[in-house]
């Protein structure tokens, strides 16, 4: 967590709303936090969306722990090359100015702290920044972390993207993790439909953004967690 | 001495039972998928694989496990929709599984190769994956202490060999290959081509020193390599280069051009 | 973000007093000359570099050294026939040696590039360099516990950089350029080329993401790529290849000696 | 350590003579008995005359740990290109089938004992095969040790090649090194003008060839070392 921008919000849209960001509002807000010419992993799943919205002009360079720089989008058709794929698995395009390295090399860029940003999901966040997100800890489960433990640490700062509650309605951010940890005090920001949370070492939470839950509400069903209301509303 | 053979029945020969064998590719990309087809063949049993996966449906690497010719596996993601076999072998008890972080076990290999006795890594400090390792504080970050993992054998599959057996990769088919092969005792090569003379010096991505049995085995990267090779001659863009207005521009020297969008980033 | 510049000047005044100072190079081969003279002119003093030697003659780091502005040097070979300043320096206690030999110096660069906490090394064990390093038998081998070199800056010579930042090196000038890309916090190229467009993605040595500054400054290595382009050209050997009958059979297939991809795969 | 070929002599000469040999009869020797196909680094200095009689049919690598395998023999005029040079900073030419690569990677292919065989000079070699070849020990000196320390453990086999005694008359295989080491028990075997020895860990040296000294001459010179003679003589 070195997150030295924690106040930048590079969107002009209000801090605090009536209703949940949708998912596409949510990539938005990811996009346009992330600094231009920025070197960015995007995990599984939802967080790929982010890049739907990276504009060109910040010459944003794409990250494949399977060893590429300059990945552009998904292959189609002609474009499929059976030897390029991205971590998924799923054919992928080359960009200008892509390189590709071996699986060392790669993951090594990744520990190094060479990558600007990680955007990835998540089960579970702690105050302080613990991440859970490769297991749900199901008895008889069978395991597979595959990069997730390297990709937690693997930025300069991890961004989660996520629901903040479940289907079942229970909040996914907390004062400790019960799921099976990734990483220890590895996410710096909370990109979740509910709002913005800026986490450190401290475990107090800034909440920078709040959209359909009001601050008072979030508190509630956080009542272990000291908030900090950084909206400004 | 090296030795090029001419088929991979040949190529696995070698290959007893209880050796650990690493195997590379990450999906189909770099999967030498006819040199583990002779290894099932061959009839090699009690074996030590180590691949990022634990196989997939019914092909390769899934139906060694299917036939309980590996004892242990050691790799990153072995739960998949199609890792069928391996979930069997696995309830059953029938297959020892060392789950590995993808970077931790790319670095592992890395250090069986480089000659490095241990290594403080980072990743996976304070999870269930690093219970009962060694950690250690530095410099105020938290870290645990990993071991090299050294292959009897590696099978790998480039894209072209020169005849001193140094290798080239295509794309994201480099994936574990140049690290498998400097971590094995014994390195088997299946390549797409055979160039007669050598590669550039300077393009050369596994030096043959690494190399000790290559067979040519034409795959589909063949096709693709082909079809990229008419392209630039035509001086048309690479069939794989996203389309001119989805490329964003590079450096300060030419600021033209366009966005990136990921296919979907599983962490397998 | 990345920058191009114009001079070596510029190239260098991010560098302040105090800074760790990463220098590549090995003899003349891949030696920033340019920027290290640059940043002699910058007058950064109390610097801590990082070379496999100590400078020579009365030129580049040597003069650095002359004018006391190394507090400190990290290096596996100061002492040569022509490292007078260096001897001066030190036999008047004003520069602080660390010697550390050359494998591991280039490993504990690569530790730091790659987020390794520490690593245990074979190399040293037992020797005057290893007294009071941790030290632990794994496995029956005796190894040295290493801890990573980290750079402010790096200052390194290339062959030649794209629009991206991509590098490509020539030859053994490759040496710690690779390496100390990734060690420091802001690296700083000097090229031969500026490639307008991009290098083959199979090629680039040194990705973009590790370099920050980089400016275009001529050197001889031009001529000598130049001289080898027109030769391949031409359809004669490399001027620098080993004359016929010193060449040695090489594998099994092609015992002829063909020099046959070379500089063909660049884009641009 | 691993020197499986111990009692190998490639060569049909006879392995008593009355006088010993010379520089070339010695890297003559060397060559020889490097094993087809092998891939050798040979230190600055003497050890580089081996190349001389390294026969093309045997095919045989030689690595530069400044970064390249297959390098070739001095270069001269026309050939001299500055980004070509070997570690004693010599410019030399390139072979087919060569390879370029960073420190760390030349130095991790060392380390990890893929070279087959490093012949290296010495100041003194233990009977244990521990080697001193990097300092004299001599007080104000200046140190710098280079490769050697890499070196010294950068292959299955290291061998020595050197004069068994100084100028001054002081034999340089000891029971114990006396100047500063460069690393421990690395050195499988010593090819000197007197004689060829193979070490292990037992300490006991075993004598495989003697040239201008005899067995006893020699036990009188190293009256704590338990020698075996192997000549055959």
């Amino acid at each position: 967590m070195t997150d030295t921008t924690q106040n930048a919000q590079n969107t002009q849209a209000p801090r605090v709303t009536d209703q949940p960001l949708t998912q596409q509002e949510l990539a938005q807000l990811i996009a346009a936090d992330i600094e231009p010419g920025s070197f960015v992993n995007l995990g599984i799943g939802q967080p790929t969306t982010v890049s739907d919205y990276l504009s060109p002009e910040k010459q944003v360079t794409l990250h494949t722990e399977n060893g590429m720089l300059g990945m552009g989008p998904q292959a189609h058709g002609d474009q499929i090359d059976e030897d390029l794929i991205n971590a998924g698995k799923i054919p992928v395009t080359e960009l200008p100015g892509a390189s590709y390295f071996h699986h060392a090399d790669s993951f090594a860029m990744m520990r190094g702290g060479h990558l600007d940003v990680c955007v990835l999901g998540a089960y579970q966040v702690s105050a302080t920044g613990d991440l859970a997100n490769w297991s749900t800890g199901k008895p008889g489960a069978i395991p597979a972390v595959g990069g997730a433990m390297d990709l937690a640490i693997g930025a300069k700062d991890t961004y989660v993207m996520m629901d903040l509650f479940t289907k079942k309605g229970d909040i996914k951010l907390a004062q400790e993790c019960t799921f099976p940890l990734t990483g220890v005090g590895c996410v710096s920001r909370v990109y979740s439909d509910h709002g913005v949370f800026l986490l450190d070492e401290s475990g107090v939470v800034k909440v920078r953004e709040l959209h359909g839950i009001t601050f008072a509400e979030l508190q509630e069903k956080l009542p272990d967690v000291q908030l900090e209301d950084r909206t400004g509303a | 001495m090296r030795e090029f053979v001419d088929t991979a029945a040949e190529a696995v020969s070698r290959i007893t039972d209880g050796a650990t064998v690493l195997i590379g590719g990450f999906g189909n990309a770099g999967q030498p998928m006819e040199l583990i087809d002779a290894l099932l063949e061959s009839g090699a049993s009690n074996l030590t694989v180590v691949n990022n996966n634990a196989g997939q449906a019914e092909a390769g690497l899934a139906l060694l496990i299917k036939e309980r010719r590996v004892a242990k596996i050691i790799c990153s993601f072995p739960r998949q929709p199609d890792s069928w076999h391996f979930d069997e072998a696995y309830r059953a008890g029938e297959i020892e599984l060392k789950l590995v972080p993808q970077g931790n076990l790319a670095e592992r290999m890395r250090a069986a190769g480089a000659g490095i006795g241990a290594f403080f890594s980072p990743t996976g400090y304070g999870t269930q994956l690093a219970e009962g390792k060694e950690t250690r504080e530095i410099d105020g970050k938290n870290y645990v202490l990993e071991h090299p993992i050294r292959g009897d054998f590696a099978l790998i599959k480039a894209y072209a060999a020169d005849s001193y057996g140094n290798l080239r990769y295509r794309k994201t088919a480099r994936n574990f290959g140049p690290v498998m092969a400097a971590a094995a005792e014994h390195t088997i090569v299946q390549v797409d081509e055979l160039i007669e003379g050598c590669l550039d010096p300077e393009h050369v991505i596994t030096p043959g020193i690494y190399t000790d049995t290559i067979v040519r085995i034409p795959s589909s990267s063949g096709a693709f390599q082909r079809a990229e090779d008419e392209a630039l001659a035509a001086g048309r863009p690479k069939p794989c280069a996203a389309p001119a207005d989805e490329a964003p521009a590079g450096g300060d020297i030419a600021p033209e051009s366009e966005s990136a969008a990921a296919g979907a980033a599983e962490q397998k």
